[in-house]
């Protein structure tokens, strides 16, 4: 209901703000899932866009041109992300992308990507070693997220045994790998690791399955959306009350899944209740322009709201929106946001504060420990 | 409602005329022109060979075939445009010849489906048991478990329930022995005195149709091709129709 | 066989010239359209180019569909799934062994050979005797989502839910791409078209209409559906290799069961055996989509939903059934068809050896449950004789005829043919032995015309091709005095669904003396026909067993008819054989008299 | 143990799935491939009933009024022309499965709703932890089993449908109105699947789309069972127990396809599947 006030507000600003340029504005496209697996996480992200779209036209936008939003809906996978990338590279002539979406969609992107040699900044974390010219992280890999939660659970719970369940797709196998390595590496021990396919509800026999190994601390990778709100519920619905962190839950999902959520781990470079000025001010500002329709900002809102910042330093540098020049630029230039100081100056990927928390019983999540300047470690070593 | 006020008033047998009837299935035209009149409380017998549309005109007559030429009435009204369910509410009770009887559900149930409310059931039992008492027995009974001419009996029954002004029976003396075949007519002599209702009943078996009807028909290829006064001396005239 | 050429030019002497030139008409079209689409890339921008590349992919598995389902009534989502393998089969190949010319053209091999060998597997469990449309339809759904959970149990080999990407690709721009997928939606559209137009496409319509028919006409029905879901599953395939070369990207979503009934939706609104409907409607509605959804993506899809239940329940047809009221109702639309020539031909010669007997049959019973219908039937029939089966109804004459015909019913005892077990045969094989059946319902192809009819009857003696149509129809004598007396040679263009009653019960008759059968059963020939149609048909079964010594068979009622011309009636009373004797035997015996006035019993 | 209880628990959302289809095919020999969209309805039923802050168990009873309701029209206007056309009617319904869900998209955006748990937490039974609800789900299905074959056995309109389902025209031929058997049929069916869409929000996301991948499990469990509800229960214990222990014991992937795959093959081997035992 409030996605489709969103669109219709993003569009009335566009047709507001469109006309009266003497030049054409430089177009921003967002593909995100709309629907599928990452419909609940979505509109904040298409929140924070606006804001940020709405922050920089009032200062007079980029090189003096207005900023535009086109946003595709990519249905959380391949075949619709194929869609909305040729939409937004052919049809739409957008400048840049910037979205928050699955792997699947982020992967079956590329090529249009690469073929229509347009900028992109993905702002979703995701499994990590994704290269391409054209493409840059500003969010978390499990270099940078997995770590905090494992040593938690060893050093806190005192956790030996782990059982990790994952949605069978790019990024919850990746995720698990790598937890799984880090595990084995600490000299801890996995006693199951399950997939179901993402469009998979039924956990039915993995959750029998993880009684039965009865292991200390309980590790998921899903898809974000559905599948993980399936997981949850069915958990708590068999009763299963093992520490467990959830690698893929972010504050607003967490929130709108209620009583179900409480006490679930979570590793993330944003929660709600980070302390800073520039923090404060961005939920200050996001409270204003939604009021009682906004929608939680998270660790998959808030990259997408810095990546527009991001985009706009990198163009003011280049001097203009050439997309060999903003690639460039890309790497050099960095963002003081919500999150802190970003710059994706590490092969393409950023250095992240990240934050262990736990989600309280009204939704809201506790930070528990924070770590400085976390290195996402070497994704893409033949890129600078 | 209505419909119960108006047969209360009208007379107990209906009256069915059929004028120049034609129908068939898809391309085949079978019943090709028939015009035939059973009047209150007349038996007639409608005879033929195989084939030669007496099923079909059964069939039309009660609404389950469309009409594709002549008219029906009964009572004066044309019926035309009547579901089978209609039909049956104004008073028409139907034995069938094929498929007959569900099978898999007992007596009980079959009779019931005959009525139109379960508070109907114990007095329109009474009166199957007045003609069949054997039923009283078997009503938990599956209906396919009873013996070829029970089932015959139980198909008239069920036809009688609705106390029917006007009965279409298909063949109910095939294949039965003697001593059914008697049951049979009497029970028809029985109802018609009792209620007098009229019936228009297909048969083959000649004997059993010139006992009990008043009047009989032979339809050949989907006309009328004889008809006469039901007696003795008519057995030869029918039987050449009939037979090699 | 020597080909008699004395041909009764009966037919459409006018008509001689059309065929050529409606012969190259579909060659014409599509060298303008292969031409038009060869420039299209000039005047379209890069989105339309993108857009319609995949379009065109799209259409070409619609033709494939629409042949399957149009033409030979299997309503399918399965095609998504060879579609998905193909383009599966490539991007693994290309990804896993590298995309030089060598490794370029086995991807290519993998892409139709692997989805025709799985067509195959598919088509063998959708297709048996006795299997339904429904079953078929069953099988095509669970297809994709069974390939679809294959996909995401691959892991890394198929990228499970990612799809695979990033895997080189055919060295060719969006022009390129544009015109190789238009190249192949022309190529496969002409196939078709060719095809489809064909004696042996009449052959799918055939199946369509009557299968049951088709396999009593000597035919596997079963086995070219089975050939076809394989070939189209191939073409599937091909087309999935397209698409994963000009997208660079495949996911299981193009496996899947949801995008089977997008292809399924796109034909239906496009107007379903049409082809040129299906093709022309995808392009359009993906074409559309793209270029709406991004802006009104449920209102799209609303509309789209909505006018395809209106379609469906209002215009079957589909679009394409306007466009082609429109045009009939133009002068120059209604133009006859192409309409074969009728000759004769010498008939084989007649029955071997007239001492044994074509058919025997011993101690047959058969029963349904507890009830028993048959029991203790022994009978012979030698070459010229004409049995007639009399008795009243539910004596189990029918049943018997099934028995006769099928070798697959489940029955006691032995039935032979020319000394051959019939044990566990289906129809099709049983008419090879040299039997012919005729249905008691007429049983022709209704959507056929008169002369296709007699083309499938003969479809087992002198095949059928699959790119053009034969210019005359050798029937034997007999064939064409049925047809002759009963006037129907001067009809061989009016389709069977406009006959009379008399005259598709005649047309079948025809059809089945056509077979050249030496042993002919016949379920009431004569029922619901008029007294002159009897004679003839009568007179026609008089003279193949008389003069050409053939068996037959006849289940009747009608005991004026059976007198006429039966050389022996048997009667069956109760399941049991009552009587068999001569004419004269039966037809005076007390026995008759009794079951007919109704007396007999137990 | 745990086994044990997911076959049952397994076998009865199943059944709760199936049987509303199972109902209507029986009876109009027709292919609801809306039934899916039905469920979603039933789900969204439970939604409105949140939003509105009723007790989140009324939502069962309106579902399956607002499901029945809804059911009447579709019928009047969907199934009715296409009896004649089955394969036809399995595409019209499935296009409005389509409508059905684009419009629910309309009214509440395509993302997952969440809906309060309608019985949260385990409970011990034979020594083990189980999930309150799956038991709570057990028992719906018993209880909805029951009612459905109370309805088919003990009313006049089971007794009406099921001389439809054996002979339609003898039952015609009775005076029975076989066109109102129908409409009512469909209506119940109608009904049941959206109280599955209810009984499903505790253990499924909701979304527009939720209902498809309920809709091919229980169209294949209703043509293995040919239209007896009896054999329906069979084909669900023996199919959900097989779906069970594939994904306990070979993957959970092979699991979800065990039930189309086994059905299929079934059918193959026996056409009236469950239903000649």
């Amino acid at each position: 209901m409030s996605k489709r006030h969103l669109i219709g507000a993003a569009a009335a600003l566009v047709l507001a703000v469109s006309p009266a340029r003497a030049e054409d504005p430089i177009v921003i496209g967002v593909p995100v899932g709309l629907s599928g697996a990452n419909s609940v996480v979505a509109p904040s992200v298409v929140q924070s866009a606006e804001l940020a779209v709405e922050e920089i036209n009032a200062k007079g936008g980029v090189l003096g041109r207005q900023l535009k939003l086109e946003v595709a809906d990519d249905a959380s996978g391949a075949a619709g992300a194929q869609k909305a990338f040729d939409s937004l590279i052919y049809q739409k002539k957008v400048d840049v992308l910037i979205s928050m979406e699955t792997s699947a969609a982020r992967n079956a992107g590329l090529p249009a990507v690469t073929k229509g040699r347009t900028p992109y900044i993905y702002t979703s974390f995701y499994e990590g070693r994704s290269c391409n010219k054209n493409l840059f992280v500003n969010a978390w890999v499990p270099e940078q997220q997995v770590p905090p939660v494992v040593d938690a659970f060893a050093k806190e719970k005192g956790a030996k045994t782990y059982f990790l369940i994952g949605s069978d797709y790019a990024f919850g196998r990746g995720m698990l790998a790598f937890t799984r390595q880090y595990i084995e590496k600490t000299g801890g021990k996995i006693v199951g690791e399950e997939y179901l396919p993402m469009d998979g509800s039924d956990w039915t026999a993995i959750i029998s399955k993880l009684k039965e190994a009865k292991p200390d601390a309980l590790i998921t990778s899903t898809a974000g959306g559905a599948p993980n709100v399936t997981l949850t519920k069915q958990l708590r619905g068999a009763g299963v009350s093992l520490p467990y962190a959830n690698l893929a839950v972010d504050e607003g999902t967490a929130k709108s899944m209620g009583a179900d959520a409480e006490g679930i781990y979570l590793s993330a470079s944003y929660v709600t209740g980070v302390d800073s000025a520039e923090n404060k001010a961005f939920l200050a500002a996001m409270e204003k322009k939604f009021g009682a329709g906004l929608k939680t900002p998270n660790d998959l809102s808030v990259p997408q709201y810095e990546a527009i910042y991001l985009y706009k330093a990198a163009v003011e540098k280049a001097g203009g929106t050439e997309t060999a020049k903003v690639l460039e630029a890309l790497p050099t230039v960095s963002f003081i946001g919500p999150r802190g100081t970003i710059s994706m100056n590490k092969q393409h990927h950023a250095p992240l504060t990240m934050y262990l928390g736990q989600v309280q019983g009204d939704g809201s999540v506790k930070v528990i420990s924070a770590f400085k300047d976390v290195d996402p470690g070497e994704q893409c070593p033949k890129l600078k | 409602m209505a419909e119960a006020a108006r047969r209360a008033e009208a007379p107990a047998g209906g009256d069915l005329a059929l004028d120049e009837v034609a129908s068939g299935y898809g391309a085949v035209s079978i019943v090709k022109g028939v015009s035939l009149r059973v009047r209150p409380g007349e038996i007639v017998a409608l005879l033929g060979k195989n084939g030669m549309g007496k099923t079909t005109l059964l069939k039309t007559i009660l609404g389950m075939v469309a009409l594709r030429g002549g008219a029906i009435s009964i009572d004066g009204a044309s019926t035309a445009g009547l579901a089978p369910a209609k039909l049956v509410a104004l008073g028409v009770g139907y034995a069938p010849q094929e498929q007959p009887l569900f099978q898999d559900l007992t007596v009980r149930d079959n009779l019931r489906l005959a009525l139109s409310s379960d508070r109907l059931l114990p007095e329109a039992l009474e009166r199957a048991f007045g003609h069949f008492p054997f039923l009283k027995d078997r009503l938990s009974q599956r209906a396919g478990t009873l013996s070829g001419g029970e089932q015959k009996m139980l198909i008239l029954t069920r036809a009688l329930m609705l106390k029917p002004r006007l009965l279409l029976i298909d063949e109910i003396s095939e294949g039965l022995q003697p001593s059914v075949v008697d049951r049979i007519a009497n029970a028809l002599a029985e109802e018609r005195a009792a209620s007098g209702a009229s019936m228009l009943i297909v048969e083959q078996n000649l004997d059993f149709a010139l006992r009990v009807s008043d009047r009989w028909a032979v339809l050949k290829l989907g006309e009328i091709d004889d008809e006469g006064v039901a007696e003795a001396e008519a057995r030869d005239r029918v039987l050449r129709h009939l037979s090699v | 066989m020597p080909e008699d050429a004395s041909a009764i030019g009966l037919s459409g002497s006018a008509e001689r010239g059309r065929p050529r030139l409606s012969r190259a008409a579909p060659f014409v079209v599509a060298a303008l359209a292969a031409a038009a689409l060869w420039a299209a890339p000039l005047v379209l921008d890069a989105f339309a180019v993108n857009v319609l590349t995949r379009s065109m992919i799209y259409a070409t598995l619609a033709v494939t569909v629409d042949l399957l389902w149009g033409f030979t009534g299997i309503l399918t989502f399965g095609q998504a799934a060879f579609f998905g393998v193909g383009a599966y089969a490539t991007a693994m190949a290309l990804s896993y062994l590298g995309a030089t010319p060598e490794w370029m053209a086995v991807a290519l091999a993998l892409a139709v050979v692997a989805p025709a060998a799985l067509g195959l597997a598919v088509g063998w469990l959708s297709f048996y005797h006795r299997s339904t449309a429904l079953y078929a339809s069953v099988i095509s759904l669970v297809l994709p989502i069974v390939v679809t959970q294959l996909i995401y149990s691959g892991g890394e080999w198929t990228g499970s839910s990612s799809g695979l990407v990033g895997f080189e690709v055919l060295p060719l721009e969006l022009e390129g791409f544009f015109r190789l997928s238009a190249f192949a939606l022309v190529a496969a559209t002409l196939a078709a078209w060719v095809f489809v137009r064909s004696d042996a496409g009449r052959a799918l319509v055939a199946v369509r209409d009557n299968d049951a028919r088709c396999a009593y006409l000597g035919l596997s029905p079963k086995r070219l559906q089975i050939a076809l879901t394989a070939a189209l599953a191939g073409v599937a395939g091909l087309a999935g290799f397209i698409f994963a070369n000009a997208s660079s990207v495949v996911a299981p979503e193009n496996a899947g069961f949801l995008f089977g009934t997008e292809l399924v939706i796109w034909v239906a609104l496009g107007g379903r055996g049409t082809l040129l409907g299906p093709v022309l409607g995808t392009v359009a509605i993906d074409y559309l989509a793209a270029n709406l959804s991004g802006d009104l993506p449920f209102l799209w899809q609303l509309l789209l939903g909505a006018t395809f239940v209106a379609v469906i329940i209002l215009l079957p047809g589909g679009l394409a059934e306007i466009a082609r009221r429109v045009w009939s109702a133009l002068p120059i639309g209604r133009s006859a068809g192409f309409t074969p020539r009728l000759v004769a031909r010498s008939s084989r010669p007649a029955a071997d050896g007239a001492g044994a007997p074509l058919l025997t049959i011993e101690g047959l019973a058969k029963s349904y449950g507890s009830l028993t219908v048959l029991e203790n039937i022994d009978l012979e029939v030698r070459a010229g004789e004409l049995v007639s089966l009399v008795g009243p109804n539910g004596a189990g004459k029918t049943t018997l005829m099934r028995c006769l015909s099928d070798g697959t019913e489940p029955f006691k005892g032995a039935v032979s043919i020319g000394g051959v077990s019939t044990a566990g045969l289906t129809p099709n094989r049983i008419v090879a032995l040299g039997v012919g059946r005729k249905f008691q319902v007429a049983s022709v192809f209704e959507s056929l015309t008169v002369a296709d009819c007699l083309l499938l009857a003969r479809a087992s003696h002198d095949g059928l091709s699959p790119i053009g149509r034969a210019e005359t129809i050798g029937l034997p004598q007999a064939a064409l005095n049925v047809l002759r007396m009963t006037g129907l040679d001067r009809m061989l263009a009016e389709p069977a669904r406009l006959l009379s009653h008399g005259q598709k019960q005649a047309l079948e008759l025809a059809m089945v003396v056509a077979l050249e059968p030496r042993l002919i059963l016949l379920d009431e020939p004569t029922a619901g026909l008029t007294k002159a149609e009897r004679t003839t048909i009568g007179a026609a079964l008089k003279a193949l067993t008389g003069e050409l010594g053939v068996a037959a068979v006849l289940v009747e009622h009608d005991l004026d008819f059976v007198r006429e011309i039966s050389s022996r009636i048997v009667v069956l009373h109760q399941g049991r054989l009552a009587l068999d004797g001569t004419v004269e035997e039966v037809v005076g015996s007390e026995l008759v008299r009794t079951i007919y006035s109704g007396a007999a019993h137990g | 143990m745990l086994l044990i209880l997911d076959v049952l628990t397994t076998a009865a959302i199943l059944f709760v799935t199936s049987i509303g289809l199972l109902a209507i095919f029986g009876v109009l020999k027709i292919i609801n491939f809306a039934h899916g969209a039905w469920i979603t309805i039933g789900a969204y039923c439970a939604v409105v009933a949140a939003k509105l802050g009723l007790n989140p168990w009324a939502a069962a009873p309106l579902a399956f009024v607002v499901g029945a309701a809804l059911g009447g029209l579709a019928e009047l206007f969907i199934i009715r022309p296409l009896y004649r056309r089955p394969l036809d009617a399995i595409l019209a319904t499935w296009g409005l499965g389509i409508v059905i869900g684009q419009l629910i998209t309309l009214g509440f955006g395509r993302d997952v709703q969440f809906t309060p748990n309608l019985l949260p937490g385990a409970v011990q039974l034979l020594g083990v932890d189980y999930s309150a609800y799956r038991l709570v789900a057990l028992g719906a299905a018993l209880v909805i089993g029951a009612a459905f074959a109370f309805t088919i056995e003990g009313t006049r309109l089971g007794l009406s449908a099921r001389a439809v389902i054996m002979n339609e025209a003898l039952a015609r031929g009775l005076g029975i109105d076989t066109a109102r058997v129908r409409f009512v049929t469909f209506m119940i069916g109608a009904g049941l699947a959206s109280l599955a869409g209810v009984l499903l929000t505790p253990l499924a996301s909701v979304d527009p789309n939720m209902g498809v991948g309920w809709l091919i499990g229980a169209f294949m469990l209703v043509m293995v069972s040919n239209a007896s509800f009896l054999a329906l229960a069979a084909a669900c214990l023996v199919f959900g127990a097989a779906q069970v222990l594939i994904s306990a014991f070979v993957s959970p992937i092979f699991g979800s396809i065990a039930i189309a795959v086994l059905a299929a093959v079934t059918l193959r081997i026996s056409p009236k599947g469950f239903s000649r035992a």
